[in-house]
């Protein structure tokens, strides 16, 4: 029997079980908070009650297992801090789920539409969209995601420019997070942090290393370190055993099917041996 | 049966059929497939007419700006594409999305892509982060050197010490990529978990509620 | 005037312009293809030989991503590809994410019939358009019903690639990639057997086509990736030694 | 109208389009800056148009497969009842209306994020077959891809303390090193590229026969 033929579904099904037993049984690993994580808890801890913070939402079923449980966490901590709460979007999907969090987070912690929170409409043109809303944020924006008029939604009224934001968050998985490092921290020096999903390390790094970042969350692990921090554990925490047990199961894959293929070389290198002579 | 509940069956079933595949393509899954298509194509058309609704077409008609007729114009013709004789001037609206996007390239990396880039890597050499960074930049771009020169040198022997630093820095540049490329892969690794995890929560989570 | 910031991209973007040009004219006079072969080209020949023997269909799927660059890059593989099976009378399903490039990628199939002197045999049912989220579920489908033999990926690529590349492996298809998404290369390289890395899907059309401008423009790359390398050296040595000169200078 | 008129014209007007926006971008010129804007803004708009054109795809390839009982016919069907069906709703009702959310929340999204969560099936498959160490540089990519797995989850740091600081060290400067140098050219790959198609020097798009 050749081992490396094994039909590849048997593999599929102890992957579905490596999945699953740890979210079952959690193990508790244990989980070290980075600083980019520290850092950002830190600043949206050092925010006054009231502040205005600009969330960037670009959560879109692509990125939704990721980044979603990593905004979550931070409007959490915002709601925790009383902090007012702005949600945009440049991805067509992003409002439906800032709906959400004014319908599962922000109104049932008391938080009143148009006053404490406002979900504004998805705007195409990726980075000029950013731009645009830096540059002239009333102007952008004349109503809302629902149809309201900026002029009746209070919280608007009170943003006149960047400078009356707080914080920036940025949640995607593209270069959103970079729009806003160029357009708006560049320009305003609004503090900025980003969440963003675990391949994105390699372009968001340099940033973060800068100090243009003031924080970032990378992939699940960073929202479940966020987690830790407020003591709120969610989807992101309940999914760490279950990371570091598939983790493992992939590479015992790569290093038992080289030991098994570097036999097979072995044998049919013998096997030839034989036959010259 | 409540609307939610409802929903969350049917997302379940969506899910499941998806999953299917990994065992057979098979009849619910195509179903599924050719739906999915439906859906994505409807939903994209629906908002791309509300967005062309909200910046061209109201602005136009209550005349706050009539300058948004020419995309408007620049949009329909388009469809000329399914006449015989006037199918040339979907061209028109071809060329223009085409070359603006290319504009749009050109800005968008002649600075941030390229100078930028080179800039950065000029940094103080003080540690083996930063040589790793700078001579792992340099030789990297030396694979990218596609002229003969460097063929030359290592196949025939003949290119000269300038051609020999080529395809010896080409080399090294091989190296670094690849421990780049794994080490990428290794961290792509967590993302797909966790789109997995997200959507066993669902299962057992919203849908089964056998896990909190 | 010029924005500040700008000025020495500016120049450098003349310069660029001004080489490419150079070598353009020159190329016209002397036809002589200075750039070496890449292994991933030869790799398309041999898989439109495989599917034509076998008599199992191609796929060309592009990547899911916006329009940019990549995608004319694309259309330069995909032109080539598309003559090589109207020649062989092979069959290939070319997979579009893309609703505002669909004119293009008809045209471009089209066009590569007519030039093979088949205009008869283009099939229009064969360049489909699937959506953005619809093309992996699509693309899956017709790895498993049609069977693929060869699977050809090229453009700007995202998640997908990883779940194209193993389920066409899975299907037996032989793959040849391309992207200049950092982020997607690692996972075409482990699973495709030929991959052709960033800038060589830009190479690539010009190898095919050997067309003057193309050829002009790959030299005057060539002399951009001279100049880097040189500028690098030179400012890391200079900022090792204390002095910010060189990267003010380009970063007017 | 001579069939020169019909390659040139639109040819022009891209060319025309693409310069404003570069012109721009090096140059500040109040006007130049404000058309550059539109412009970018009504390719949006034009893109929008064109979805109208993957729509009349889909249902010409269908149509024919159910007028000719092709295989799978009856998926067609499905096919076109979904797509027309939800943009109708769409169109009369709008996206916020409770029916349309409906199939987005329940259908669209659970379908679009399960199909993007079956990338981890595939990456185990390319964990079995692909990673082999056929060559010396094979085994480099294995062995920095097994070394950054363990590295950024909780069981590797119980096997090995350091392997967290080992990982960030290839995610680091390695892959920056690497990752810039293919971005630097494929930078200019890029900007080559969309010259030409400005220039009208790459031109299958405007009815090219491949001449």
């Amino acid at each position: 029997m050749n081992i490396l033929k094994t039909d590849i579904r048997w593999f599929h099904a102890i992957l579905v079980l490596v999945i699953l037993v740890p979210l079952f049984r959690p193990m508790g690993l244990p989980l070290t908070i980075t600083k980019p994580v520290k850092d950002a808890y830190d600043l949206v801890e050092s925010l006054p009650k009231g502040s205005i913070v600009l969330h960037a939402n670009d959560v879109a079923p692509s990125n939704e297992a990721e980044n979603w449980c990593q905004l979550l966490a931070m409007v959490k901590h915002n709601v925790a801090k009383g902090h007012r709460i702005i949600l945009v979007s440049t991805v067509a999907e992003g409002p439906m789920y800032s709906d959400r969090i004014r319908r599962e987070i922000a109104e049932p912690a008391g938080y009143v539409y148009g006053k404490d929170i406002v979900v504004l409409p998805y705007r195409a043109g990726n980075e000029t969209a950013v731009t645009a809303l830096a540059e002239d944020f009333q102007g952008t924006y004349k109503a809302d995601y629902y149809g309201t008029p900026s002029s009746q939604l209070p919280l608007m009224q009170e943003v006149k420019s960047m400078k009356d934001i707080a914080m920036v968050g940025c949640w995607t998985s593209g270069d959103l997070g970079l729009w806003y490092i160029r357009q708006v921290e560049a320009k305003y020096r609004t503090p900025t942090v980003t969440g963003i999903v675990a391949v994105g390390l390699t372009l968001y790094g340099p940033f973060q290393a800068s100090g243009q970042l003031k924080g970032l969350l990378l992939g699940q692990a960073g929202a479940a370190e966020y987690e830790t921090l407020i003591k709120s554990p969610g989807k992101g925490l309940a999914a760490m055993d279950a990371q570091s047990m598939g983790h493992l199961y992939m590479v015992l894959l790569i290093v038992v099917s080289n030991i098994f293929y570097f036999q097979a070389k072995r044998q049919s290198a013998a096997a030839a041996g034989k036959g010259a002579r | 049966m409540d609307i939610k509940t409802l929903g969350t069956w049917v997302a379940a079933i969506s899910t499941l059929s998806v999953y299917s595949y990994l065992y057979k393509e098979n009849a619910l899954f195509r179903a599924v497939e050719y739906i999915l298509v439906g859906l994505t194509t409807a939903h994209l058309t629906v908002m791309g007419y509300q967005n062309v609704y909200d910046v061209a077409i109201n602005p136009v008609m209550t005349g706050t700006k009539v300058l948004m007729i020419v995309p408007i114009i620049l949009g329909l013709l388009l469809y000329t594409r399914w006449s015989k004789h006037y199918s040339w001037v979907s061209r028109i609206p071809v060329s223009f999305m085409l070359t603006v996007a290319a504009a749009v390239t050109i800005t968008g990396n002649i600075d941030a892509n390229f100078m930028r880039q080179v800039r950065a890597t000029m940094v103080p050499i003080k540690n083996l982060d930063t040589l790793v960074v700078v001579v792992g930049t340099i030789t990297t771009l030396m694979y990218f050197f596609f002229m003969k020169i460097r063929g030359g040198s290592r196949a025939e022997g003949n290119g000269g010490p300038l051609a020999a630093v080529i395809a010896g820095g080409a080399e090294l540049g091989r190296w670094v990529m690849m421990i780049a490329f794994g080490a990428t892969f290794g961290s792509g690794v967590m993302s797909r978990i966790g789109l997995f995890i997200g959507r066993v929560q669902f299962l057992f989570g919203d849908w089964l509620k056998l896990i909190k | 005037m010029i924005r500040s910031g700008r000025v020495s991209i500016f120049v450098f973007f003349v310069l660029f312009a001004y080489l490419g040009y150079m070598a353009m004219s020159r190329f016209k006079k002397s036809q002589d293809l200075p750039i070496r072969r890449l292994a991933g080209l030869d790799a398309i020949d041999e898989a439109v030989g495989r599917i034509t023997e076998m008599g199992r269909p191609a796929a060309f799927v592009f990547g899911n991503g916006t329009l940019e660059a990549q995608w004319f890059a694309a259309f330069d593989i995909l032109r080539y590809c598309s003559r090589e099976t109207a020649k062989y009378n092979a069959e290939m399903i070319v997979c579009n994410p893309l609703a505002e490039v669909q004119p293009v990628v008809e045209e471009v199939v089209r066009g590569a019939y007519i030039a093979e002197g088949k205009p008869q045999d283009y099939n229009p049912d064969n360049v489909r358009y699937l959506s953005d989220t619809g093309l992996r579920a699509a693309v899956l489908g017709i790895f498993g019903r049609e069977k693929v033999a060869a699977n050809f990926m090229f453009g700007n690529y995202y998640h997908e690639s990883v779940i194209f590349a193993e389920a066409g492996n899975a299907v037996g298809a032989i793959q040849i990639s391309g992207t200049a998404n950092t982020h997607q290369i690692p996972f075409f390289v482990a699973s495709c057997d030929y991959t052709l890395l960033g800038e060589e899907i830009f190479a690539a059309g010009t190898y095919l086509s050997r067309d003057p401008a193309q050829v002009g423009s790959l030299v005057a790359q060539e002399y951009a990736k001279y100049f880097a390398v040189v500028i690098m050296i030179i400012g890391t040595i200079m900022s090792t030694m204390g002095s910010k000169a060189l990267d003010q200078i380009l970063g007017r | 109208m001579s069939k020169s008129f019909r390659k040139e014209f639109p040819m022009w007007i891209g060319l025309v389009s693409g310069v404003i926006v570069i012109v721009d971008y090096f140059f500040n010129i109040s006007i130049l800056s404000t058309l550059s804007k539109e412009i970018v803004q009504w390719r949006n708009i034009v893109a929008a148009f064109a979805l109208a054109l993957g729509v009349g795809n889909l249902t010409r390839i269908h149509s024919h497969a159910i007028s000719q009982k092709k295989e799978y016919w009856f998926f067609s069907i499905l096919l076109l009842v979904t797509m027309y069906g939800y943009l109708a709703l769409g169109l009369i009702t709008t996206s916020k209306s409770a029916p349309y959310r409906f199939f987005w929340d329940n259908m669209f999204q659970p379908l679009s994020g399960t199909w993007y969560s079956m990338t981890v099936f595939y990456m185990t498959s390319a964990c079995w077959r692909a990673f082999r160490i056929r060559t010396p540089q094979a085994a480099v990519m294995l062995g920095a891809a097994v070394l950054a797995m363990l590295g950024q989850v909780g069981i590797g740091q119980i096997m090995w303390s350091q392997l967290p600081a080992i990982k960030n060290w290839l995610q680091g400067p390695f892959t920056t090193a690497g990752m810039r140098g293919i971005t630097i050219g494929a930078s200019l790959g890029m900007i080559s590229m969309s010259f030409r198609v400005i220039l009208g020097l790459e031109r299958s798009h405007l009815g090219g026969v491949g001449e």
